[in-house]
């Protein structure tokens, strides 16, 4: 069983990696780029055999105890399969 | 007086948002009389937080007032975004400390990063270039559930900001006790230089000048943190907090050198940096300042997202942002500059002549409030002050039995995570950028950096000792000073100015409000003594989570002058040997002290007193000797007494702590051999005492020029063998020690407290 | 001989290597704008440390787009002096300048420390007037040095490791190896040998006052190769 | 039009982030995680308003251009719509 769990800067919450990308992007030569938010990106592999629910579940408890940290990050979990 | 008519959209003022902005009856009686009529909902937004303790230190106001501020040196006092002390050759140092508590303990990396942020600017915005930071830390517990996490995310935000602005960060302390569990301390101080004759101030003057708004957007970050540092805690309420703000070094490292850049030039008026209360504190101070009027567009300030309203825009607390005012005509070349450092420079309005703040949003007026009645009639109070009940309790002197193996209890002094070495700390701190630091964390009582430009050198130090303050605040906080002094003293410097951060709890309360009296006065009095100004500070009261206050804690940051920074030692024994000399006479005692705590689990009794003639004497002798060379290395008696003192220099050796194994050495402390008497004169603490290295060419010199200097100075023993050996007066080993073994305590103390891995130890 | 030191918005050392080339080892110095395109007929370029483009996304990478880097990468396909320091080996590398790439250190923090480098190749442009160990403070969060197994073998077998982790009798050990780079690499050059990427910073012990001074070997070994280069 | 690019640490490279947060997991008494692999996430706006064929094509150019170190990291492109 496989979990991804995406964690990214809330809204509303300065993003200056996100600005910075921007910015780079634009410089390259990339036009009409409007927002950019970088976040991070958790994949793991569960060695249980829980259903999607169960897992997603976890992923969750995992994503607030550990993985985002809610006072700047939202997170959302999904099950790869 | 003029009616403004309610914003759409704005909620209507009642009493219980008048309530929840935080103003009492009287504070709200007095915005009805200032402005002759109801505020709007964004007036109301702003007498909040100026009105706010944070911002008006209307607690703390009549008490600072009594603090020593002036001396031949001070370029700069306490007012200003930072103060500046001269140190000759046309040039000032400037510095200032701040607290970032509240944010640090919501969010430990931000809060901690956006803490040294908003110090930096400070500091740059009076054209100082900055030197260096400190931080002064104080967490709860090291077995509390939060401890690591807040030790973890405070060190790495420091870290994080700091490094990217490249300022080194040199030094701090780092305490823990449980009185923090619900409140830990983060306080951030910064160094600068500036050219006495180009310091800047933030007055708006000169009626028709622009003014400018440059730096990151504007978003709704830490609306009402001003006040949110002006209020309690309560365990399970940090999710209803404002947005966080988050810090962006790498556009503040711009803001820096555009700012520095700028005031090279006279298009400069004013400038100010957006801290607490941001947009509108910076505009209300530099009109007050001024005695001027501002008009601002709110509408063309810079935002990050849309629908804010002039409320959010005024209040907001994003961070890397300042206020300037251009010179009129002058506004194109503020913004090629601005623009050389991909920055944003928009004109958001002008200063007026009218003595009012206008805040104006697509031509119509929100706000329009006399500046001179919002910053003067700023509400003062003489709080009720009441000694604590439990005052004797705290002072009595305990009864502790003998431990009786000193070497068990030397070994347990220097792992405790006060004592213990800060190295997993300072390692993550570049603390080498610039070229400055002759003297590095870990090597040192303080830090000690080269002034560019010159043969000079300052040393800095961050100090406070919150177990005697508590015991007894006024002693307590005079033995800040005397630590703060000494320490500046021991690499060779002399104490020269302090700022400080008074970081207490509720003031509310009678006792809380009483510790706050006593320690400012006992931090004055001992200033007064030693004859050193202060020149900056600040105020961070509401420490209190569930009706639980700090230990008072005023935070003492000493800068101290080095004339030739040929001079400057460290407190490592050095390899080629020497003698050891015991300066001050040391009046040790186990009341407040770590060992009580640590080998005792008591916390009681009353703290060292400082003798102040005593201790100038021993700040003479350690400036004098080390500038003439007779003492190589010093450091003070602080946490654990003598013995910790010298096994600290034992371990060290080295004039910076990655040279070298340590030293051992043999002295003898003429200790009575009865069991308490003799822990007495090893871990008692004291005031007024070091240690100093000297050559055995040089040992008698030291001893004329302390006995001229009227202080207490006795040849104690030698350094040498790989063993800290300290015999009583019956030649008895009462302590008997391996470097090796003395050195892993110290060394692996606090990561093994704080459950955090240990840096690998270099050869 | 004049040095170029970019500054690149970010860049943090820059005043440090200015210093350094200038005050203590008396060369003629200059700064070069990222925004420029003007090389001003300097004979070695630093790429100083610092948080270039405050190292969001990934260290160096952003950089690397700069209009002053791409004159630095021709400026070195001529064969010119390029020394990269901290940010500035990222940079290299996110340039292919040099080859592989400086990751996250393997204990995730920033260090900042004296580090002990015993030098591999004596016979580099960088490495002439060097002792057999020099000391250079490090202070990163990315300097894990990583390459693929051919890469790696071919910076090896064409001496192209110029600095490894050692301790400070030189003997290179796995407790002497700070964040993790592979074989303990501290810095390499390009197979021609004129662009040389490190992450100590030489800069930082140069001066008796800051340490031992070995640092400054590094600086003279490449003012004596390039005093050399122009009387031969 | 919106981008997602994963940018993950290139299976065979050691991932010490990824290896700290499954110690943290297994810490918190998070039991039975497999291999745990920390990426980037890259969330952005493009202006114009191309198609989903094209927009691809200019996600994994960023990509390749700055977004991913290909010596050291995957990238995945997707079109959030
Ligand atoms: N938070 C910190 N940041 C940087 N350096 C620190 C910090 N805490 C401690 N240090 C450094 O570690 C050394 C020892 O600190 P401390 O134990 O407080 O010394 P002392 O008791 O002599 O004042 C000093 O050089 C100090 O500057
Ligand atoms: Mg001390």
């Amino acid at each position: 069983m496989k979990l991804r769990v995406h964690v990214t800067p809330r809204r509303g919450v300065l993003d200056p990696q996100g600005a910075a990308v921007k910015g780079g992007l634009t410089n390259l030569g990339f036009d009409g780029i409007g927002e950019v938010r970088v976040g991070k990106v958790i994949d793991l592999t569960l060695a249980s055999t829980v259903d999607a629910e169960a897992a997603l579940a976890l992923g969750r408890d995992m994503a607030r105890k550990l993985l985002a940290n809610e006072t700047v990050e939202d997170f959302e979990v999904e099950v790869l399969g | 007086m003029s009616t403004i008519a309610p914003r759409p959209g704005d909620p209507e003022i009642n009493d219980a948002l008048v309530r929840e902005h935080g103003l009492s009856d009287d504070e709200y009686a007095s915005v009805l009389r200032i402005l002759g009529r109801e505020p709007t909902y964004t007036e109301l937004g702003v007498f909040s937080v100026m009105w706010s303790e944070h911002c008006s230190y209307k607690t703390s106001r009549i008490h600072l007032k009594t603090f020593p501020t002036d001396g031949p040196r001070v370029l700069q006092g306490p007012g200003e975004n930072a103060g500046v002390i001269g140190i000759g050759d046309g040039l000032g140092i400037c510095f200032k400390m701040e607290s970032h508590n509240h944010p640090s303990f919501i969010e430990p990396y931000q809060g901690a990063a956006t803490g040294v942020g908003g110090i930096l600017r400070d500091v740059f915005t009076m054209n100082a270039r900055p030197i260096a930071l400190l931080n002064s830390l104080r967490f709860g517990r090291p077995e509390h559930p939060k401890t690591r996490h807040l030790v973890e995310g405070v060190v790495a935000g420091i870290a994080g900001y700091g490094n990217c602005m490249g300022v080194p960060t040199v030094g701090g302390e780092v305490a823990f006790h449980g009185c923090y569990d619900g409140n830990n301390l983060v306080n951030a101080m910064c160094v600068g230089v500036v050219e006495e004759d180009r310091i800047f101030r933030g007055i708006a003057a000169g009626p028709g000048n622009p003014v400018l708004y440059v730096g990151s957007r504007t978003g709704r970050d830490g609306i009402h943190g001003a006040t949110m540092a002006s209020d309690s805690f309560v365990e399970g309420e940090e999710g209803n907090r404002p947005t966080v703000q988050v810090g962006d070094p790498y556009t503040e490292k711009l803001l820096l050198e555009a700012c520095l850049e700028l005031m090279k030039e006279d298009s400069v008026v004013a400038i100010q940096d957006m801290g607490a209360a941001g947009l509108t504190s910076s505009s209300v101070e530099m009109a007050g300042r001024g005695g001027t009027g501002l008009r601002l567009h709110v509408d063309r300030i810079p935002r990050r997202e849309d629908g804010m309203t002039p409320y959010e825009c005024l209040l907001s607390e994003s961070q890397e942002r300042m206020l300037i005012v251009a010179a009129k005509g002058r506004e194109d070349d503020v913004r090629q500059i601005f623009t050389k450092w991909d920055l944003e420079a928009v004109v958001v309005g002008t200063v007026t002549d009218d003595g009012m703040w206008t805040i104006v949003e697509d031509g119509v007026e929100v706000a329009s409030i006399p500046v001179g009645p919002l910053t003067d009639e700023a509400p003062e109070y003489d709080r009720p002050r009441a000694e604590p009940a439990d005052l004797a309790a705290r002072q009595a002197q305990p009864e502790l039995p003998a431990v009786g193996d000193c070497n068990e209890v030397l070994l347990q002094l220097l792992a405790s995570p006060t004592i213990a070495d800060k190295r997993w700390v300072w390692r993550q701190y570049d603390h080498m950028v610039r070229l400055n630091t002759l003297v590095r964390p870990g090597a040192a009582d303080a830090a000690v950096l080269r002034v560019p430009d010159t043969e000079k050198a300052i040393a800095v130090s961050a100090d406070c000792n919150q177990i005697h303050v508590k015991a007894d605040p006024y002693e307590g906080a005079q033995g800040v000073i005397a630590e703060a002094a000494r320490n500046v003293a021991c690499v060779g410097a002399e104490p020269i100015a302090v700022t400080d951060c008074l970081n207490f709890g509720n003031p509310e309360r009678p006792e809380v409000m009483w510790e706050f009296e006593r320690a400012v006065t006992g931090l004055g009095d001992g200033l007064r003594a030693l004859g050193v100004p202060v020149v900056s500070g600040n105020v961070s009261l509401y420490n209190e989570t569930d009706a639980t206050s700090i230990h008072p804690t005023p935070t003492i940051g000493m800068v101290g002058l080095l004339e030739s920074r040929d001079d400057a030692v460290g407190m490592g024994l050095p390899a080629d040997g020497g003698e050891l000399v015991l300066l001050g006479s040391p009046r040790p005692s186990l009341g407040a002290s770590a060992y009580a705590i640590v080998c005792h689990g008591v916390e009681q009794g009353a703290p060292p007193k400082v003798h102040w003639n005593e201790e100038k004497a021993l700040l003479a002798v350690l400036h004098e000797g080390i500038r003439r060379r007779f003492i190589r290395a010093a450091h003070d008696a602080a946490d654990g007494g003598l013995a910790v003192a010298l096994a600290e220099m034992a371990i060290t050796g080295g004039r910076n702590p990655d040279v070298g194994p340590g030293q051992g050495c043999e002295v003898n402390l003429a200790a009575n051999p009865d069991p308490i008497a003799r822990e007495l004169s090893l871990f008692g603490e004291t005031q007024g005492c070091a240690w100093a290295v000297v050559p055995t060419s040089h040992l008698a010199d030291l001893l004329a020029l302390s006995q001229e200097l009227g202080c207490m100075a006795r040849h104690c023993g030698r350094i040498g063998g790989d063993r800290i050996v300290v015999t009583d007066a019956h030649q008895t080993r009462a302590i008997d020690l391996s470097l090796a073994e003395a050195r892993a305590a110290w060394e692996g103390g606090f990561c093994a407290s704080v459950g955090l891995p240990q840096p690998p130890v270099r050869d | 001989m004049k040095f170029g030191i970019v500054t690149y918005p970010g860049s943090n050392c820059d005043h440090d290597a200015y210093h350094v080339v200038k005050h203590v080892l008396g060369c003629d110095a200059t700064f070069l704008w990222h925004k420029d395109r003007d090389l001003q007929d300097v004979d070695c370029i630093i790429l100083p440390g610092g948080f270039s483009y405050g190292d969001y996304l990934r260290c160096g990478a952003i950089a690397r787009f700069s209009p002053i880097t791409e004159e630095v990468a021709r400026f070195a396909q001529h064969g010119g002096y390029v020394l990269g320091i901290c940010n500035g080996f990222q940079v290299l590398t996110e340039a292919g300048l040099l080859p592989g790439v400086l990751r996250t250190n393997s204990q995730l923090k920033f260090i900042c420390e004296d580090a002990s480098l015993v030098v591999a190749n004596g016979h580099t442009p960088w490495t002439v007037l060097c002792p057999e160990t020099v000391v250079a403070p490090i202070a990163h969060h990315g300097g894990c040095y990583y390459a693929d197994e051919e890469t790696l073998g071919r910076l090896e077998g064409e001496r192209q490791v110029v600095f490894r982790y050692a301790q400070r009798d030189g003997t290179e050990t796995d407790e002497a190896n700070p964040n993790g780079s592979l074989n303990n690499i501290a810095g390499i050059t390009n197979a021609r040998g004129n662009v040389l990427g490190m992450m100590p910073h030489p800069e930082r012990n140069a001066e008796s006052e800051l340490g031992d001074a070995s640092g400054a070997w590094i600086f003279r070994s490449i003012i004596h190769s390039f005093l050399e280069g122009t009387r031969a």
